[in-house]
């Protein structure tokens, strides 16, 4: 499970380096509000794993504080819609003071939490901020997807020098995903700013992050039916963006569709395409880019529309028919 | 029976930088002694009938009970004109009643239909009626806005305020100390209220509050504490509060020591970190409905059958809520992109999930 | 004057509507840290000119409550920079109450001040949050460039229902622009969703919005002198956008290039470019869009370096050339 | 020439939930008099070469001026050890020299130049150095990242301790009080510093805080009031709060009256909000350095001629670092895309200002 790998990460950082120390709002005594830090109060004590009051611009200035004084905090928020409340910390205290100090003070924090819409938690509760973080240097943004994933980059995360933004899911925390005896060792991290390719295809690139990746994959497979083999890229880094992943197979597939549980203007696939524009690529696409995104507006709460809200699969495999000219409907697109 | 009686509040009340406080001896009319009851009785029932729908997976996400706290809302509602304003956080549902909502308004809220005071699109953390403003899921941001909505009464030239209701966790947010000072510096008529029932999730007040004298930590600002399991004491207190407001004044810090029964939301079994017995033991000895049940009788304001009455009544009242939240239906599909914006901007583009325009996402 | 143009505006509107009041740090007695506000308080007095102590989410929050309840309150972020304070109130308050309460409540209030960057103010107060706002239904978000735009559009905010997000700039504040006379009517306002064609021309499309626009009208007069003519469209609404007039012009143009002082990923220009991509436009293009942007760092402080961290005239001149294949660089791009 | 004297602090501490305080008679010796004149001279007569090098424009943007507030940031670090650390707001020029920078540091910063302790990338707000955390453009933010590096000297287990200073005006910022409470909860080993010069910006104390008695409104958190203009009375303070916060006390607060001669920052005359009368009165009753002067002359400490020989010394020494300030280079163009990140990922792309890379933009 995705919540154990992240929970293994922590562990397994925490036991190698005593600099390393996880606060937030019910991590200890509590194990979590989603469990994720599960027993490491047991193990690491009062002094490694604190209980915040529930005030996230402070303890994220104690946090970053603490970080520019040697320490390596990993900050829980306990989701990142709360971490509005602490983004000047994030963004002026975090990220930019490297740059303002011209290189003197370092701060090596991790801030990390569930991202993106959870099941019926309306609007304040599902907001996804992988598009605004990855909006600012200074930071670099994760986004897991599998377990491996959540392993290798927390790891890196937190042993990186820099601020990290790592932005969890809470809707894969209980998904079982295999970890290969690589994944399981110590020593398994995953670098920063390396998109994998998930699934080989050739003849749609769909490039996602987080959750939705797991949507591209099913798609992928319903699609394999029909004879289109899609090619799904799971970013893993937001910031920086791996671009000649990205490049790389559109120049083979032709075709791109971009794949994310956020709002769209201004989001992830806004990026993706506009690197795409800049590129060698640009030239082999054979149709438009499609962003399939969540639709724009806040999350409402109702089952049928929170549904509607958010990407679904057949989304997906709309999207790549009509890209691909191979629906009844492709003509209709783009009217 | 008794037209009405005298009686003690349960609690004396603290008070802070005020020179005196609300009487301790309260009056109370028959009329209001059973409507207060079944005010209770109802928020109680609501919330059993709340769980159970969240248990059955009909209500999804959050959905934090007011159970044990209900003589708060009750009291203080009763010590406030209509035209007062209120604001809460996510525990809001007894709230929402309160202030006129009907049971079915608040339990199809919760699963999601359009006879919700939300249609559904709020769901448990956002609700609103006339003079209620939330229903706030971002903790401590409720105060703000409810100095934000007595300085408006004040700008309008009305006497009336609002009442801005945290939760003891909520009271460390920095936000609150703004609140407070602006609301102190501008005379704002708001009365800053703390139900404190002794945890912020897991958390209990002690390991989260350098100081654990909510009333007092306004600093400038006068406070009274308050037993807020005494539904007369809670309204006695209220009023008197309000009347000090009304007076310009300026703002005042209430703090209602309460409990809650059940977790912190329904995925807290609530066990954790308190034990089963702490938990029976508030039930049995400081229950606020037990307990004013009693004092009706004793005091010969109601009799048994009366209450037993009521109780019948309440629970029908909330049965059929239930049968009504669970077969009303969802908003149809186009209304996701309603209520985004109140003005339309000319050409505005709803735009789908998968890039297109309104129109195409609602044929899928 | 920008700034004359503003405080006649507030004036206008404070004029006409007795629920119209504005509030922040200094926008009173001092007259507005920046003299937006000169003379409000003296003729409204302290009901509706409101000094504020430094606490952004705290008088943010009021704003947003009083609006709740019927006002219209004019928010001024002394900057934009320290809006991150107080940008909980402005999403999880203001921007998604109409839709969470199923539209029964609304939030008339309008978040004004200067955005991005000033001179030699650092990386702490040079940021520009289109791209943040842009991102968030419930918001609408402009960007005026002009003393009309100013006016307008800041009327056109006062007046409106739902929140809006006001970005000025402080390096045109004392700007000489021309006032129509219609613009000086007290009437005088601009539909907000539709950009501006500043400038007419067909052999490339610039599109900009706040001060950058002044860099593309430069750049476009000094073009003419060598045969190119440029299309220049001044934004004006961030969100919503004018993708019509975008989109029409590129299909005559042929070419596109988006300029703005904020940072690239994510930013302004991102959007455009996959606007463009989703429309019947993609299919007009000559060239790959170019994204003209401020630098991926945060800003220095050294006047050379900022000035490089900055969009320059020669920048566009130098992108247009290319995109137009003018330039003997024109083969190195793109590489 | 007596070596030490003994003498009274100028003004009389108050105390906030303490029940003694720093003593009010304290030693100083002929050595550190002249040392505390010499860094007052010093930071006074840099922070006037700062303000003539904005007039001349080689100075941009923001400049805010320590003039006035000297004794503060001497008398402080006379009362701390280097290895304890300080950090502070954009009022930043006096701290950053008194931690060590030398004043071409300071100057060559604030002109934008290589020999800057940022190396211009900083500028006015931004400055750094050994257990000297800056320098802080946004209001409030520095005081929980000075808890946080409190907590930092407490986890690695030393007896350090962080000083972190707010002015007035930041005194009502919510994050102050977050601050307050988690250093209180975890004893943290931190001295929040109120420097109150009575205005934050164009507002005085009054119009901004509800109360202006800022070593009080840590509620749960001592405090002690001083006498900003003395800088043996904050010596002193300053001494006694640490060995309070080194014995795990947990934190403190401290508020040192001043006041600012200048304008808030270089674009504000600084007169519309307050008489030049008022400023004159200050400059000529409560002055920080004459005062001082006028002691050590008074009481033996020094002669006029040694007081006479410093000035033209640290006037020689500004003047110095004012010449090559002015005229030390810019970092060079590739510099723009250094320091955003310590650790650089793999492939990492410098992207400039037409979408291209960093090689690209050097060229041009
Ligand atoms: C800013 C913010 N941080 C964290 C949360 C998650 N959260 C929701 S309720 C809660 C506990 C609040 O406790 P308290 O204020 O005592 O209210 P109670 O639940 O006891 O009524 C927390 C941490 C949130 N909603 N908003
Ligand atoms: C969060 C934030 N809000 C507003 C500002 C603009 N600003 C800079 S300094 C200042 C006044 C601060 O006054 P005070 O705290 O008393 O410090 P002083 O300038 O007197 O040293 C203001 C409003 C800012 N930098 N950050
Ligand atoms: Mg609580
Ligand atoms: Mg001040």
């Amino acid at each position: 499970m995705v919540r154990d790998a992240l929970n293994m990460a922590m562990d397994e950082e925490m036991a190698r380096d005593d600099r390393v120390y996880l606060l937030g709002e019910e991590v200890a005594q509590y194990d979590g509000a989603y469990k994720v830090s599960r027993g490491l109060w047991k193990k690491y004590g009062d002094r490694r794993v604190i209980d915040t009051p529930i005030t996230e611009m402070g303890f994220a200035g104690i946090a970053v504080g603490s970080a520019m004084a040697g320490l390596r905090p990993i900050c829980e928020f306990m989701t990142f819609n709360f971490s509005m409340q602490a983004i000047d910390h994030v963004i002026n205290s975090a990220a930019k003071t490297l740059y303002m100090s011209a290189g003197r003070v370092n701060v090596p924090i991790v801030f990390r939490g569930p991202n993106g819409a959870a099941s019926g938690v309306a609007a304040q509760h599902s907001q996804c901020y992988a598009a605004w973080y990855g909006h600012c240097p200074g930071l670099k943004v994760l986004s897991p997807f599998s377990s491996e994933d959540a392993k290798g980059l927390l790891k890196a995360a937190i042993r990186d020098d820099d601020p990290v933004v790592f932005l969890e899911n809470e809707l894969v925390y209980g998904t079982p995903f295999e970890m290969s005896d690589e994944a399981l060792s110590d020593e398994f991290v995953i670098p920063i700013g390396k998109a994998k390719v998930e699934r080989e295809g050739k003849h749609v690139t769909l490039v996602s992050h987080s959750k939705s990746v797991e949507l591209c994959l099913e798609a992928a497979r319903e699609l394999e039916g029909q004879g289109v083999e899609c090619e799904v890229i799971n970013l893993r880094s937001i910031r920086p963006m791996d671009e000649e992943t990205i490049i790389k197979s559109v120049m083979k597939t032709h075709h791109l569709i971009t794949v994310e549980g956020g709002w769209p203007q201004f989001g992830v696939g806004a990026e993706v395409c506009a690197k795409v524009f800049e590129s060698a690529a640009f030239n082999y696409l054979d149709a438009p880019i499609v962003r399939v995104t969540g639709a724009d507006v806040p999350m409402p709460y109702a089952k049928s529309l929170e549904q509607r809200a958010l990407p679904q699969g057949f989304n997906i495999i709309e999207s790549v028919k009509r890209t691909l000219n191979l629906s009844p409907a492709a003509a209709a697109y783009r009217s | 029976l008794a037209e009405s009686a005298s009686l003690n509040v349960l609690s004396p009340y603290k008070v802070y930088k005020l020179d005196d406080g609300p009487p301790e001896s309260v009056e109370v009319t028959r009329d209001d002694g059973l409507k207060f009851y079944r005010q209770m009785q109802t928020v109680r029932r609501m919330e059993t009938a709340a769980g159970n729908l969240y248990k059955e997976k009909i209500i999804r996400g959050f959905c934090h009970l007011y159970s044990g706290q209900e003589a708060i809302c009750v009291g203080m509602e009763a010590g406030l004109r209509p035209t007062d304003a209120i604001i809460t956080a996510y525990r809001a549902h007894g709230w929402t009643y309160m202030r006129g909502v009907s049971v079915l308004g608040v339990l199809a809220e919760l699963t999601g239909r359009q006879s919700g005071c939300a249609k559904g699109k709020g769901g448990s953390m956002h609700m609103y009626t006339d003079n209620f403003y939330g229903g706030n899921g971002i903790v401590g941001a409720q105060v703000p806005l409810g100095a934000g909505i007595g300085f408006a009464m004040k700008y309008q030239g009305t006497d009336n305020l609002c009442v801005a209701l945290y939760g003891d966790g909520a009271a460390n947010q920095g936000q609150m100390f703004e609140a407070y000072n602006m609301a102190k510096l501008w005379d704002i008529p708001c009365i800053f209220v703390c139900e404190n029932n002794g945890f912020g999730m897991g958390t209990p007040v002690e390991r989260a509050s350098a100081s654990t004298e909510y009333y007092t930590r306004g600093d400038y600002i006068p406070g009274i504490w308050v037993d807020g399991m005494d539904v007369l004491g809670v309204r006695e207190a209220t009023r008197w509060a309000a009347e000090y407001c009304r007076a310009g004044k300026g703002p005042l810090l209430m703090e209602c020591a309460t409990y809650r029964y059940h977790g912190h939301s329904m995925s807290d079994p609530g066990t954790s970190y308190r034990t089963r017995d702490e938990i029976q033991e508030v039930r049995q000895k400081r229950d606020p409905i037990t307990g004013f049940r009693e004092r009706l009788l004793t005091n010969n304001l109601a009799t048994p059958e009366e209450l037993k009455k009521i109780d019948v009544e309440v629970r029908k009242e909330v049965d059929e809520a239930v049968a009504k939240a669970k077969t009303d239906a969802e908003l149809s599909a186009p209304n996701l992109y309603y209520n985004i914006y109140k003005q339309i901007p000319e050409d505005y583009k709803r735009i789908s999930r998968w890039g297109g325009t309104h129109e195409s996402i609602i044929i899928v």
